[in-house]
C-alpha cells in the first residue's frame, strides 16, 4: 500500500495553487458577509450600497495599495494617514490662496513622494527601523497640518467641486464618483507593476530576504527607497481623493487611518514580515472593513461602545474563519 | 582627539550610551531654556519639581513598554495595551465607586484583583489568538484594541467615573521615601521583569524564539507557551499602568485612558534599541526610551511650544534621536570627517601595514 | 594559461571586523580559463575575501583590479554588472519566490518592460535540465530541500555571461552525481575562457577540477600553487599550518563491524513511519551504540526520514518509539525529552539563532529541555562551552561573539555542540560535515565513532557516500522518497554496491532486517 | 447585533413612524455621552425611530453613515459634524434624495445654505466670550497685570478653536489681562493635569486658568493643590460645559465660573425632526438654552443636575 500511495506523492500538491488560497478564502468570506447584510437589511441589496462602499473607501484603497508595497518589502509606513491629511490641507490652503488647480495638484502630488523618499533614504542608508522613521514622518505631516491651519479649510475651486460631485452612473440612479475610477486605475497599475515589472519582483525579493536579495545583485537600496516613495505618492493621491471627497482640508482628518490601512493590507493576506501578498488581497481587505462599517450603520441600534465591540467581534470572526480555511487547505 | 575617543570607546560602545546621551542632552537643553527646570524642592514632605513629574508621569509608559519589550522580542506586537489600560482602570474604579467605603484597603484590593483578573483573561485571549490560532500579532491585538475601548466604555457607560479613594489614589500620586510611588512601582516592575527574564532562562528563550522561531522549535523550545506568556505579561503590565493612569486623576475615562499609549510604548522600545523584528531585547533601553518620550512631552509644555507646532518639534527630535543612535549614521559622519580610512585611499594604508 | 594576463588581481587585501582580523595583506590572482581553488580551514577568510571582492564588505586596505583596471564595487549588483557572477556560501536565494524567478530575477526576459513569465519558466526549465534537475519551476523555492536550492543558486550563476565565476562551497551538500554534473559545466565554462574561483573542503574535488590552488590560513596568504605540484598531504599541512596525519588516519579507518544486537531491544523503533508527499512508510530500528547511515540521491527523502523520526514533521502513518515502552514521539519536545538530538542540514533557517552568542546557541537545546525556570548556572555553561569550543576547535574561540559573525563551518560546529551538550541517546546528524574543513571533519568523524562506542545511537546522513560507509554499521538506502534497502556494512558493502542499490532499487527481499 | 432588521428600509410612505438617522461624533467625553443619551431618550419618548451611528471621531465615517442613511431612505438625517467643512457633496446627495438634514451641536461652513434645514446647538465662540466677559468683569479693578493660562482642547477641533477665539476677543478689552501660556490638554483630565503641572513650574505667578472644558479643569485642580496653592482662591478657574463633576467643583468653591454648554438637545431635536418631516418652516439657527454658573448658582443647580 505504501508504494502505490506514494507513486502519486510527487503530485500531491492540490490543483488549487496554495498561494491563492488565502485570497480566495477572503473573497468567499467577504461574499458571505455581504450575503448576511442582504438577508438582514432590505436596502442592503441595493446595488448603490456596494458602490457606496467603493465611493467611501476609494482613498483608503489607494493608500492601502501604497502600503502593500511597503509591507511586501517587510517594512511599515505609519505616516500615511498624516500625509493624506497634509496633502488635503496643502491643497485646500493653496486653493484658498488662489493658485490654479493644476499647479496645486502638481504641488500636492509632489509633497507626499518627497517625504516618502526622504524616509526611505533614512531607513535604508542609516539603517533606522521603518517604524520609528515613519512615526517621525507621521508627526511631521500631522504637525504640518496644524501648522498650516488649526481649523478646516473649505475648497470652492471649480475643478475640485466638479470632481467631487460628478456622478458616473446608470439611468437607475446608481453611480460612482470619479475617485472610484482613479482608485481602480491605481489598483490596476499597482497590480501590473508588482506582477510584471522587474521592480515589482524586486519588491517581493527584498521582502523575502533582503540580505539574499543584496547578494543576488538586486538593487535593494533603490527598491527600498522606491516603495516608501510610492507609498508617499499613493498617500498623496489618497489625500487628493479625500479632498475631492470632503471638499476641504481638515487638520484632524484621517487620524488613525494608518492602522485601518495596515489592517486592510494584512486582512488581505499580505504577511507583515514581507515577501508574500497581492494587491487584489488588499482590495478585499479594504472592502471587508468597508462592509463591516456599512453593516454597523445599517443596523443603527448600537450605541457607541457596542459599535466598537461589534466591529472587533466581526473582525475576529472574519480573521478566525480566514485562518481556519487557510489551515484546512494546507 | 583620537586618544580621547579611544579612551571613551568602552563607554560609547555600550548599548545604552546613546539613548542616555540623548536624555541628558534633552534635560540640558531644557535647563538652558529655563534654569529652574531641574530644580527639586521638598514640599509637604516629598520631592517636588519637574524631574519628579517626569519620573511620575513616565511610570505608566515604562510599565506598558516593559511588557511590550517582551512581546516585540518574540517578534510580535501588542496594539491592545491602551485599551487594556482603560479596561483595567475602569473596572477598578467602577468597583471602588460602588463600594460603601472607598477608602477601605479591602475594597481597593478587591478592585485591583478584579481588574487584574480581567487583564489576565484578555492577555490570554491575545496569547491564544497569536500562539494557538496563529493570527498575525498586529491583527490579533488590533481586535482587542478596537473592541477593548468599547468594553472600557461599556464598563463606565461612557461616563467618567470619579472616585475618592485614598489608597487607590496612592498608586498614582502617593509617595514613599519622598519619591513618587508610581515610579517606584514601575522600577520594581522593571527589576522584577529583569529578574524574571535574566535570572531565569526566559530572556534567552524569548530572544531565541524572536531570533529564529523554527530553529527554536527544533531545539525543543515550547515557543507557543512562551509567546502566550509574553502577551499575558504585557496585559498585566498594561493593567498596572491603567491603575496609575486612573489613580493619577482619580477617575476612569474609558475613552481617553491610555489612548495611543501603544504607539508611545513601541516607540520607547525601539528607541531603547530593541528591534521590531524580534530577537535581542534591552529592558534598560526601554526604560530609558520611556523616559526620553516623557521628557519630550514635558519639554513641549515646559518650553510652551505652541500646540500647532509641537508635533513638528516632536518629529524633529525623534528623527534626531534615531540618527544619533544609528551606528550607520555615525559611521557615515565619521567617514565624512575622515577619522576613519575610507576605501578611497587604500594605497597609503598599505604602506602603514608592513607584512 | 599562464602566458596571458590575469583577469582579476587582489593585492594587499586587509579586512578587520570588530575584534577579528579576517584578512591580512592577502594577494590573489585569477586567470581566464582556469579553475582556481581557494582553500583554507574554517574561518580562514575565504568567504570574506570573496565578499570583499564583490563589494559586500568594504576593504580596510588593498587594491582590486579587473582586466587591469582598478575597481571598487559598491555591491554585488555592480560586481555582476562588471561580469563577476557569484554563488555565495549558504544559499542566498529568496525562498518565497518561485524557482524560475530565483534563477532569473534581476535579468528576467522582458518585452516592453513586462516580465515574460512563460519565457522565463521555459528558460529556467531548460537551464535546470542542464544540471539534470527536473523541478516544478513555478513552485516556491522554499518547498525544495537545501541541496536543490544550492543547485538553483548554481544555475542562476552559470546563466550569466560572466568573465569571472565565483563559487563559494557550492558542493557542500551535493551528492556525487550532482557534483559530476557541476564539474562538467565548470569545465565547459573554463574552456570558454571564463575564470572560475572555487571554494570547497573536499580535497578530491579540488584535485578533480582545479588548475591552481591558493591557500589561506588565519586570514593570511600561505601561497599560490599549481595543483599538480602540490600533493594532498602538503596541501593539508599548509592549510592547518602543522604536520598532521589526519588524512592517513582517515584512510586507514577500518570497516565498522556490525553491532551484534539482534536480540537486544532496539533503542529506536520506527514502525511504518511515513508522511504523505514526503516519505513512504518505512520501518527502521536503531540500537544503542549503532550508527545507521542514510544513503540516497539529492531529494531522495533522507532529510524527511530524519525529520519524521525527530517529530519535526507530523507523521501521518505509523509511529516512532524509544525504548519500546514509552509514548510515541510526536514533536521535537517529546523527542528531546526522550534523548533525541537533531542537527538540521539547513543551519541558517533551522539551526542557528543569528543574534545570540555562540554560548547561548550552544546552550539552547539543553536549556529548552530543562525548561526556562531552571537556568543553567553560568559556571556550568562556561565549562561546557569551553570544552566544546576546544573539542571542535571553534574559531574565534570567543563564546560571547554573536554566532552570525562566525564563518559557515564554525557555525556548523556550534550546532553540533548544541546537541552534544544534551548528551542524547540518539543523535540525528543531517549533513553534519557540511562546509567543515578536513581537519574538523576528521575530528567530527572520530567523535561519532567515540560516541557510538560509548553507547550513543547515531543516524548519520551525508551526501558523501564514503563518509557514510566509513562510519555506519548499517546503511539504509533511499530512493524516490522510499526506503528501498537496509544493508549491513560488512566487507561486501562498498560505494559501488550502494550506488547500484540506489540506481536499480534492490528487490525488497534483499533488505536485511 | 443584527437583530431588528428590516424596519428601517420601508419607512417614509404608509408607515407614519418617523425614522431619524443620527450620526454622532463619538463617545469621546462624558458630555458627548450625555448628548447621546438625551437624543435616544427623547426619540423613544417622541415615538421616533432612531438609527444611531457612532462615527468614532472620524469625518469619513460620518459621511459613510449619511450615505447609508440615504440608502435606507430615512425620513430625516441629523448629525453633529466632526469638523465644519467638507459636507457639500454628501449633503447634496441627501438633498437630491429629498431627505431633510438637521445639524446639531456644531455648524458647517457650507456656502449653500439650502443643503440643510436648520442648525441646533451651542455657539462655542459665545461660550468662550461669556467666560472672557465674566473675567473682565471680575478683574476690572485689578491693579497690575493678570496672568492667564489656557488649557486648550484637542488641537484643530472646532470647540477648541472657537472657545479660544471667543475668550481672546472678550479679554482684549482689558490690556491687563494677558494669556501667558496656552497648551493643548486634549480635553482630558490627565492632559489638563500634566500641562498644568508644567504651567505652574514655568510661571511663578498664575492668576487665572481658563480651561476649554470641565475635565481639563478638574485635572488641573490636582496639579494646583500639589503645588501648594488653593484652587478657586489663589488661582481663579473658569471652565466650559458644566457637567456634574464640574458643577460639584464649582459648588465646592474650587472652580469660579462655568459657561454652560448643554448636551440636552434631544427634545428640541425631535420636535424639529417632526416639523421638517411635516414640511413646516423652521428657523435656520436655533441655539440651545444655555446659561452660565457662578459658585452660588451652582449650589442651587447641583441637586437636579442629571449628567
Ligand atoms: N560579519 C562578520 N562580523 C565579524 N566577524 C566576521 C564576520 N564575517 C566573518 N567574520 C570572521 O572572519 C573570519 C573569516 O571568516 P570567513 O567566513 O571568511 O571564513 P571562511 O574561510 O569562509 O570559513 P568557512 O570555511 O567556515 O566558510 C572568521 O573568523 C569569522 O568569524
Ligand atoms: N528532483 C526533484 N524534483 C522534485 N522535488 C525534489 C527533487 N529533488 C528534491 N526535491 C524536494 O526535496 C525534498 C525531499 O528531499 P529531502 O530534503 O528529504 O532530500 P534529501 O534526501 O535529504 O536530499 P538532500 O538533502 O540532499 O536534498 C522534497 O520536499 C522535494 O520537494
Ligand atoms: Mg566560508
Ligand atoms: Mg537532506
Amino acid at each position: 500500500m505504501s508504494s502505490t500511495s506514494l507513486s502519486t506523492g510527487r503530485s500531491w500538491r492540490p490543483s488549487l495553487p496554495r498561494r491563492h488560497v488565502p485570497v480566495l478564502a477572503t473573497l468567499a468570506l467577504l461574499l458571505v458577509m455581504y450575503g448576511i447584510g442582504v438577508s438582514q437589511y432590505r436596502a442592503f441589496s441595493n446595488i448603490q450600497v456596494v458602490f457606496n462602499v467603493f465611493i467611501d473607501n476609494g482613498f483608503v484603497l489607494v493608500v492601502a495599495v501604497g502600503m502593500t508595497f511597503v509591507i511586501l518589502t517587510g517594512g511599515i509606513d505609519l505616516s500615511v494617514g498624516s500625509v493624506v491629511a497634509m496633502t488635503a490641507m496643502v491643497s485646500a490652503s493653496l486653493l484658498r490662496d488662489g493658485l490654479p488647480a493644476a499647479l496645486v495638484l502638481v504641488i500636492a502630488l509632489l509633497i507626499g513622494p518627497t517625504l516618502g523618499f526622504l524616509m526611505g533614504c533614512a531607513i535604508h542608508f542609516f539603517e533606522i527601523q521603518p517604524f520609528i522613521v515613519t512615526l517621525a514622518g507621521m508627526f511631521f505631516a500631522r504637525g504640518m497640518c496644524t501648522f498650516i491651519s488649526d481649523s478646516s479649510i473649505s475648497i470652492t475651486d471649480g475643478f475640485w467641486t466638479s470632481m467631487s460631485q460628478q456622478r458616473i452612473g446608470d439611468p437607475a440612479g446608481n453611480f460612482v464618483s470619479i475617485s472610484v475610477l482613479i482608485a481602480f486605475a491605481v489598483v490596476l497599475i499597482a497590480a501590473y507593476v508588482l506582477a510584471y515589472t522587474r521592480f515589482g519582483r524586486n519588491v517581493y525579493a527584498v521582502g523575502g530576504n533582503a540580505q539574499s536579495a543584496l547578494l543576488m545583485g538586486l538593487p535593494v537600496a533603490r527598491t527600498r527607497i522606491a516603495v516608501y516613495t510610492i507609498s508617499g505618492l499613493c498617500s498623496a493621491i489618497g489625500g487628493i481623493l479625500l479632498s475631492f471627497y470632503t471638499l476641504s482640508g481638515a487638520p484632524l482628518i484621517a487620524v488613525g487611518m494608518e492602522l485601518d490601512v495596515i489592517a486592510a493590507v494584512v486582512i488581505g493576506g499580505t504577511v507583515l514580515t514581507g515577501g508574500s501578498g497581492y494587491v487584489f488581497g488588499t482590495v478585499l481587505g479594504v472592502l471587508v472593513l468597508g462592509v463591516i462599517q456599512t453593516l454597523i450603520t445599517f443596523d443603527g441600534s448600537l450605541n457607541s461602545w457596542w459599535t466598537k465591540i461589534v466591529i472587533g467581534g466581526l473582525l475576529f470572526a472574519f480573521i478566525l474563519l480566514q485562518r481556519l480555511i487557510g489551515i484546512r487547505f494546507k | 582627539m583620537t586618544a580621547v575617543a579611544d579612551r571613551l570607546r568602552p563607554l560609547t560602545g555600550h548599548r545604552l550610551f546613546w539613548p542616555a546621551l540623548v536624555l541628558v542632552v534633552m534635560l540640558a537643553a531644557n535647563t538652558v531654556y529655563r534654569p529652574g527646570f531641574l530644580a527639586v524642592e521638598v514640599k509637604n514632605g516629598h520631592l517636588y519639581g519637574t524631574p519628579i513629574d517626569i519620573l511620575r508621569l513616565s511610570a505608566p509608559l515604562i510599565l506598558v513598554a516593559l511588557g511590550m519589550t517582551l512581546v516585540i522580542a518574540t517578534g510580535g506586537i501588542d496594539l491592545s495595551v491602551g485599551s487594556l489600560c482603560a479596561i483595567s482602570g475602569a473596572i477598578a474604579c467602577l468597583h471602588i465607586s460602588g463600594a460603601a467605603d472607598q477608602n477601605s484597603p479591602a475594597t481597593v484590593a478587591t478592585a485591583l484583583a478584579l481588574a487584574f483578573g480581567a487583564a489576565l483573561v484578555l492577555g490570554a485571549w491575545n496569547g491564544i489568538l497569536v500562539a494557538v490560532i496563529g493570527i498575525q500579532p498586529i491583527i490579533a491585538t488590533l481586535i482587542l484594541m478596537v473592541a477593548g475601548r468599547g468594553i472600557a466604555q461599556l464598563v463606565t457607560e461612557g461616563q467618567i467615573i470619579t472616585i475618592n479613594s485614598g489608597p487607590y489614589r496612592a498608586i498614582g500620586l502617593g509617595h514613599f521615601l519622598t519619591l513618587p510611588l508610581a515610579i517606584l512601582i514601575a522600577l520594581a516592575a522593571a527589576l522584577l521583569v529583569a529578574a524574571f527574564t535574566r535570572r531565569t532562562a526566559l530572556g534567552l528563550i524569548v530572544e531565541s524564539v524572536g531570533g529564529n522561531a523554527e530553529a527554536s522549535r527544533l531545539a525543543g523550545i515550547r515557543s507557543r507557551r512562551i509567546v502566550f506568556l509574553v502577551y499575558v505579561i504585557s496585559a498585566v503590565c498594561a493593567a498596572l499602568a491603567g491603575f496609575m493612569v486612573t489613580a493619577n486623576v482619580s477617575s476612569a475615562d474609558g475613552n481617553a485612558a491610555g489612548l495611543w499609549i501603544e504607539l508611545d510604548a513601541i516607540l520607547a522600545v525601539v528607541i531603547g534599541g530593541t528591534s521590531l523584528a524580534g530577537g535581542r531585547f534591552s529592558l534598560g533601553g526601554t526604560v530609558l526610551g520611556a523616559l526620553i518620550i516623557q521628557t519630550l512631552t514635558t519639554t513641549v509644555y515646559a518650553m510652551n511650544i505652541s500646540p500647532q507646532t509641537s508635533l513638528l518639534f516632536k518629529a524633529v527630535v525623534v528623527i534626531a534621536v534615531c540618527l544619533v543612535q544609528a551606528p550607520a549614521f555615525r559611521a557615515r559622519l565619521r567617514r565624512r570627517r575622515g577619522t576613519e580610512p575610507g576605501p578611497a585611499a587604500p594605497q597609503r594604508e598599505k604602506e602603514q601595514v608592513p607584512a | 594559461m599562464t602566458g596571458n594576463r590575469p583577469v582579476l588581481t587582489m593585492t594587499g587585501i586587509s579586512k578587520t571586523f570588530p575584534g577579528v582580523r579576517a584578512l591580512h595583506d592577502v594577494d590573489f590572482r585569477l586567470f581566464p580559463g582556469e579553475v582556481h581553488a581557494l582553500m583554507g580551514e574554517n574561518g580562514a577568510g575565504k568567504s570574506t575575501l570573496i565578499k570583499v571582492l564583490t563589494g559586500v564588505y568594504g576593504t580596510d586596505a588593498g587594491v582590486i583590479t579587473l582586466d587591469g583596471e582598478q575597481v571598487s564595487f559598491s555591491g554585488p549588483m555592480q560586481a555582476a554588472a562588471a561580469g563577476v557572477s557569484t554563488v555565495y556560501q549558504e544559499v542566498n536565494l529568496c525562498t518565497n519566490l518561485s524557482v524560475a524567478e530565483n534563477v532569473f530575477i534581476g535579468r528576467e526576459p522582458r518585452r516592453l518592460g513586462a516580465v515574460r513569465w512563460g519565457e522565463m519558466r521555459r528558460r529556467a526549465r531548460d537551464l535546470l535540465a542542464r544540471l539534470d534537475l527536473d523541478l516544478d519551476v513555478t513552485a516556491p523555492l522554499g518547498t525544495y530541500s537545501l541541496a536543490v536550492q544550492q543547485m538553483v543558486a548554481i544555475a542562476r550563476a552559470i546563466d550569466v555571461q560572466a568573465r569571472v565565476l565565483i563559487l563559494d562551497e557550492p558542493t557542500s551538500s551535493l551528492d556525487a552525481g550532482e557534483v559530476a554534473q557541476l564539474f562538467r559545466i565548470m569545465r565547459q565554462l573554463r574552456d570558454e575562457g571564463i575564470a572560475i574561483l572555487f571554494v570547497t573542503h573536499f580535497l578530491d574535488q579540488v584535485y578533480g577540477i582545479a588548475d591552481r590552488i591558493t591557500v589561506l590560513r588565519n586570514g593570511t596568504l600561505v601561497g599560490e600553487y599549481r595543483t599538480e605540484e602540490l600533493p594532498q598531504f602538503s596541501l593539508v599541512e599548509k592549510m592547518i599550518g602543522q604536520e598532521l596525519d589526519v588524512l592517513e588516519r582517515l584512510d586507514e579507518q577500518q570497516k565498522r563491524a556490525t553491532v551484534d544486537a539482534d536480540d537486544e531491544a532496539p533503542l529506536v523503533d520506527a514502525a511504518e513511519l511515513g508522511r504523505r508527499g514526503a516519505v513512504a512508510p518505512f520501518s527502521l530500528r536503531i540500537h544503542a551504540g549503532e550508527v545507521v547511515g542514510l544513503a540516497g540521491l539529492l531529494g531522495s527523502g533522507r532529510t524527511e526520514v530524519a525529520r519524521l523520526i525527530f517529530g519535526a514533521d507530523r507523521a501521518d502513518h505509523g509511529q516512532v518509539r524509544l525504548d519500546g515502552g514509552r509514548a510515541p514521539v510526536r514533536n521535537p519536545i517529546q523527542a528531546i525529552g526522550q534523548g533525541v538530538g537533531f542537527c538540521s542540514e539547513n543551519r541558517r533557517a533551522e539551526g542557528i539563532v543569528p543574534e545570540l552568542t555562540v554560548r547561548e546557541n550552544m546552550m539552547l537545546a539543553l536549556q529548552a529541555a530543562r525548561g526556562w525556570l531552571r537556568p543553567i548556572p553560568r559556571r556550568r555553561q562556561d565549562e561546557l562551552v569551553r570544552r566544546y569550543v576546544e573539542a571542535l576547535s571553534i574559531r574565534p574561540a570567543n563564546p560571547e561573539l554573536p554566532v552570525r559573525n562566525l564563518s559557515g563551518g564554525n557555525q556548523q560546529k556550534v550546532l553540533l555542540a548544541r546537541w552534544l551538550i544534551t548528551e542524547p541517546r540518539l543523535l540525528i546528524l543531517d549533513e553534519p560535515t557540511r562546509g567543515i574543513d578536513v581537519g574538523a571533519k576528521a575530528e567530527i568523524q572520530k567523535l561519532v565513532v567515540q560516541l557510538s562506542d560509548g553507547g550513543m545511537a547515531v543516524l548519520f546522513i551525508s551526501a558523501e557516500l564514503e563518509e557514510v560507509l566509513r562510519l555506519s554499521h548499517r546503511v539504509a538506502v533511499m530512493r524516490d522518497r522510499e526506503m528501498v534497502a537496509q544493508l549491513d556494512n560488512d566487507d561486501t558493502l562498498d560505494a559501488d554496491r550502494v550506488m547500484r542499490t540506489i540506481a536499480s532499487g534492490t528487490p525488497r527481499e534483499e533488505v536485511t532486517r | 447585533a443584527c437583530g431588528n432588521s428590516d424596519t428601517g428600509g420601508d419607512s417614509g410612505d404608509g408607515n407614519d413612524k418617523i425614522v431619524l438617522g443620527f450620526s454622532q461624533v463619538g463617545a469621546e467625553s462624558g458630555w458627548r455621552t450625555a448628548n447621546t443619551t438625551s437624543i435616544k431618550e427623547a426619540a423613544a419618548e417622541a415615538g421616533i425611530e432612531l438609527k444611531f451611528d457612532d462615527a468614532q471621531q472620524k469625518q469619513e465615517n460620518q459621511i459613510k453613515a449619511i450615505r447609508n442613511f440615504i440608502q435606507q431612505k430615512v425620513d430625516v438625517i441629523a448629525f453633529s459634524p466632526v469638523v465644519e467643512s467638507g459636507w457639500d457633496t454628501v449633503l447634496k446627495e441627501a438633498k437630491d434624495a429629498k431627505i431633510p438634514v438637521i445639524l446639531t451641536d456644531r455648524a458647517v461652513d457650507s456656502a449653500d445654505k439650502s443643503l440643510y434645514k436648520t442648525f441646533l446647538g451651542s455657539d462655542f465662540v459665545k461660550e468662550g466670550r461669556l467666560a472672557g466677559e465674566w473675567l473682565v468683569e471680575q478683574k476690572k479693578a485689578a491693579p497690575g497685570p493678570v496672568n492667564i493660562v489656557e488649557l486648550q482642547g484637542t488641537t484643530g477641533s472646532a470647540p477648541a478653536n472657537d472657545r479660544k477665539k471667543g475668550f481672546a476677543e472678550a479679554i482684549a478689552t482689558n490690556p491687563n489681562l494677558k494669556i501667558v501660556a496656552s497648551q493643548s490638554g486634549d480635553f482630558t483630565r490627565a492632559g489638563g493635569k500634566q500641562v498644568m503641572e508644567q504651567f505652574l513650574k514655568a510661571n511663578p505667578k498664575i492668576d487665572v486658568l481658563f480651561a476649554h472644558n470641565d475635565d481639563m479643569g478638574l485635572g488641573a485642580l490636582e496639579a494646583i493643590s500639589a503645588a501648594g496653592k488653593t484652587p478657586g482662591k489663589d488661582i481663579t478657574i473658569i471652565t466650559v460645559d458644566a457637567v456634574k463633576d464640574g458643577m460639584q467643583a464649582l459648588a465646592d468653591g474650587k472652580f469660579n465660573f462655568i459657561a454652560e454648554c448643554s448636551p440636552l438637545l434631544g427634545p428640541q431635536l425631535m420636535e424639529l425632526a417632526k416639523k421638517v418631516k411635516a414640511g413646516e418652516e423652521v428657523p435656520a439657527r436655533i441655539e440651545t438654552e444655555e446659561t452660565t454658573f457662578t459658585q452660588e448658582q451652582a449650589k442651587e443647580a447641583l441637586p437636579n443636575r442629571k449628567y
